[in-house]
């Protein structure tokens, strides 16, 4: 396995910049840039009087994650790091005072050391503004660590069902604690693990950033390359789909006659076909515990630039939550109509 | 040698570091690779290039402290990432500890690494053997103050620095990571040195050979 | 190049019976499957009395494309075939009898020797039946014949503007001869051009499906890897992008102050990152050009499995061609609100 | 060598064909993977397992045309492609020219040969020279036509079609492609033979092998 290390690229070292300037470009009709802060998105007609504020951000190279899930009823702002870095504190921060509305703010990102020092640092200095800042930082990935050591897990692809129930609860105008409290309720419910195939290869640097021999997979690979719970052999489909769901299973405690919501994720160059023959087993998987699908997302959510891989993510609904995920939203990545 | 580093003299270090971690990046970049996400290399590479265009002659004018807080603030937004935060907070901690001086003696020196390493512990929260640039840091701090303590000029007090910084980042090949994005891998990071123990040898090192230039 | 030959998949002999388990399992609200037609994807809201039919289909490997286009406001079914084969007349016949109320039934795909012989063949069989069908095949791609012999051309990610507009039309209760036109307007107004970096392999196979040398890349191959205008060494995006506008532009006839909708689509393993570096290029030449964008579509809409590469498509838009774009859909790929 | 083929004759033909394009898919593929897009030995081989599954005993009972009917829409069913659409065409119109016959001779076989081809021709529109099947199948057709003449037994005509269907595969390496999806390769395509002329040789040789069994 050789990744790709041939890219549509000018300069790597602006390949953000023109990454942001063709996504402003594509989609006029839903976020705006700001000149004061070239790395940020902002939603057109997210921020408004009396609603929380959301910033979502991390690392680039997760696309659609993180820019693609701003729009009315999702994020109000996504801050753009360099590939695979966390943005910095300041232009976390300018984001932070432009989609404030009197109600304050919620930062949500992925677990990952650089992203919570970032964040953290933007939220210290708002704080010094009298910002009112808050934030949570997703743990969905159950191969990141062990259930007593949650906190420590990384936020993967259940980025999107976090953000998205957070989104919609900002969306509805519910103060920042109850913004606050979705967000959390979504993260305690959200569970994930994955799967990679290959490596891909970051556009400064013209060698793959791991290395996986070729017919081996490694399950529970994080979004980056950060190693997982076991290497070997390409496994069949149903196998892998296994592997997962008796992982996802096993912690979340869904039984007969729940409901959950899936997204069966594609890590970057992994098929839609794929992807549907994995949802495939995860569904019969899911029939044998009566456990009943609500929603079902399968394709691009959450990638690794080209990397090949998929990831399953589960959330376990209530009533609340199940609302949440079916709130209408308009971003370049997800219409819900 | 200098008994004593001006400001201008710390434009001319950071200089050098910028250069070095440039020649350095892709070996930077594949050690993170083993056990991370494969940018340190370029992350730093950002960031002290970044820091290369703001070291301009005007700034040798300014005092020691603000050119640190200058070049942590650069690197900083330059950057993010893990590298961001840890350097940017030691750097203004290195900085203030040097606040008020002209030029900073040997002793300064070492209190500048203390201070810098004190930072990046702050921010975080890695303790030594968690495989991290605290464990290239450590020593460092510890090796510039005694070489202080005995006397040292600037030069040598980082020179000291550097090679324990050099053998501290080559010790966490044997340890089991904590911290940082290879905290999962576990027993695969074995054998495989922390590619921040190792940059953070390149900066020292940088940093000695700058201040013993003519 | 290797082309990722580490697939997700059980049998590769059942790769595309599993996919579609695995799409109905998935989208219960979108779509339906009928047993009498396995290889059919049925919409669960779209046929209604009075109105036309749309049948679209092609191979499997080129999701989205066909089925993620089935649903209310699109197409009515999808037939899929074997990777990269048409699928046979027979689940078309059925499909097309399925969909049928009374208002004749519309046949689409990209316009290859083997999709044209089966729907022709099933549509022979529909007369038969005395059932009254139409056929339109999409003929976007500018690279694959001259202009004098367009109707030679093939069908690549144009389909998808083309079938959006004729399930518009259908949508919107226009006759069987007002579908037709619709469609023939959208295909004429539509004009493709795609880049490939490198191959894929099929599920039955374990080697790429053609060769591309390391660094280099083909301007105008088809989405099976059929040959091109030129292969050379990898070009910077801004370069790519120009080769691919100026082809279309001089082709299009659209001028200054006239209005078009793009499309810049990946073929597989290609990043978002990177066609948003493509958009901004393409925006910036047709702002040069002062051609007003009305919608921007980027993301993966016709695949080729995972090759890496991507496609400029643009149609130059009416009045009527806008309103058909912008008429509400809700499909598995595409959710127009 | 028998001197007329039955149904039962065709039945086990169509076996041994099923055999060898499993025997060959993967050659043909990559003869596919040069000048189209790869799945040529796939899609044969799909369709003619697909066959294979419907040559029971009972088919032996039927008449060739029912047979050959069967057959055809068996694989084009499976198939779909090009390839289905041309070889459900050529074996309708092929088992068409055998209604009605208990047994086919010389003559019949080149009939049937010759219906096929017409069939190809009906429903491709490929003309000869065009770089498709049509270029084996033709010069397949014409042998055929000679032996049958000559008052050849059926496997020498299928014979006798099968190895000027093998020169015919082998001569479209100098040919410019017209049709399917190797039309738009022009120049690039010279020195490449076409899989559907190399499959149809491929066919021909299995039915003149069956139909030469003791
Ligand atoms: N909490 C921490 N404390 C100290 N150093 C850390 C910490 N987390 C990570 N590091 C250091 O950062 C390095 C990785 O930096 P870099 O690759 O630039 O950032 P990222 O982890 O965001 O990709 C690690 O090798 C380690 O030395
Ligand atoms: N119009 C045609 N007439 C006759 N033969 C054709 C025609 N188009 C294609 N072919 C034959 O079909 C072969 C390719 O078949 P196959 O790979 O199975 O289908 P597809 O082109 O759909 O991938 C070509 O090599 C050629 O011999
Ligand atoms: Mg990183
Ligand atoms: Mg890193
Ligand atoms: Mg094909
Ligand atoms: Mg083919």
């Amino acid at each position: 396995m050789v990744a790709n290390s041939k890219k549509f690229m000018n300069d790597p070292d602006a390949i953000v910049r023109e990454m942001l300037e063709g996504f402003f470009g594509a989609h006029p009709d839903i976020v705006r840039p700001s000149s004061a802060n070239p790395r940020a998105v902002y939603a057109l007609d997210g921020p408004r009087e009396g609603k929380v504020g959301l910033v979502i951000g991390g690392g680039s190279g997760h696309e659609p994650a993180f820019i693609g899930y701003v729009g009315k009823g999702l994020a109000d702002a996504a801050v753009a790091g360099n590939v695979f870095a966390s943005p910095a504190p300041e232009p976390i921060l300018q984001a932070a005072r432009d989609v404030h509305r009197g109600a304050g703010v919620l930062f949500m990102y992925g677990n990952y050391a650089g992203d919570v020092m970032n964040f953290d640092m933007a939220a210290e200095m708002a704080a010094m503004e009298d910002l009112t800042v808050r934030s949570v930082a997703v743990i969905d990935d159950v191969a990141s660590a062990p259930r007593e050591r949650r906190t420590e897990r990384r936020g993967v692809a259940g980025d999107f069902f976090v953000f998205k129930a957070a989104g919609a609860a900002s969306d509805k105008m519910l103060d920042l604690d109850g913004v606050v409290a979705a967000a959390e309720k979504a993260n305690a419910a959200t569970l994930t693990m994955g799967v990679a195939m290959s490596a891909c290869t970051l556009p400064q640097s013209a060698a793959p950033n791991f290395h996986l021999g070729d017919g081996e997979m490694e399950i529970g690979m994080g979004v980056h390359g950060e190693p997982g719970i076991s290497r070997g052999p390409v496994l069949p489909a149903d196998k892998v789909a296994d592997e997962l769901v008796d992982r996802i299973l096993a912690e979340s405690g869904a039984g007969a006659g729940e409901q959950v919501s899936l997204l069966v994720n594609g890590l970057g160059s992994t098929t839609l076909m794929e992807l549907y023959v994995l949802h495939r087993r995860v569904r019969q998987r899911l029939d044998d515990a009566r456990i009943s699908i609500h929603r079902s997302f399968v394709g691009e959510y959450v990638t690794s630039l080209e990397m090949a891989g998929a990831s399953v993510s589960m959330i376990r609904l209530d009533d609340d939550l199940r609302r949440l995920l079916d709130h209408p939203c308009r971003t370049a990545a997800l219409v819900v109509a | 040698m200098r008994t004593t580093l001006s400001a201008a003299d710390f434009v001319a270090m950071f200089h050098l570091v910028a250069d070095r971690i440039e020649e350095e990046k892709v070996r930077l970049s594949e050690l993170d690779g083993v056990i991370g996400d494969g940018d340190h290399g370029i992350t730093m590479a950002i960031g002290w290039n970044a820091v290369r265009e703001i070291l301009t002659p005007e700034l040798e004018e300014k005092s020691i402290t603000d050119v640190c807080n200058l070049v942590a603030r650069t690197f900083l937004n330059a950057v993010g990432a893990s590298s961001g935060p840890l350097y940017a907070t030691a750097l203004m901690r290195g900085g203030a500890a040097l606040k008020g001086r002209e030029g900073a003696d040997g002793a300064a020196l070492a209190g500048f690494l203390a201070a810098a390493l004190q930072g990046l512990r702050d921010r975080g929260k890695a303790e030594p053997g968690d495989k991290t640039m605290i464990d290239a840091w450590t020593p460092a701090a510890t090796a510039a103050a005694a070489a202080a303590e005995a006397g040292a000029l600037p030069a040598e007090v980082l020179r000291a620095a550097a090679e324990a910084a050099g053998k501290g980042a080559d010790a966490t090949a044997a340890m089991l990571p904590k911290k940082g994005r290879s905290a999962k891998l576990g027993e695969r990071a074995l054998g495989h040195v922390d590619p921040g123990a190792a940059s953070a040898a390149v900066i020292l090192a940088a940093m000695a050979d700058g201040a013993a230039r003519p």
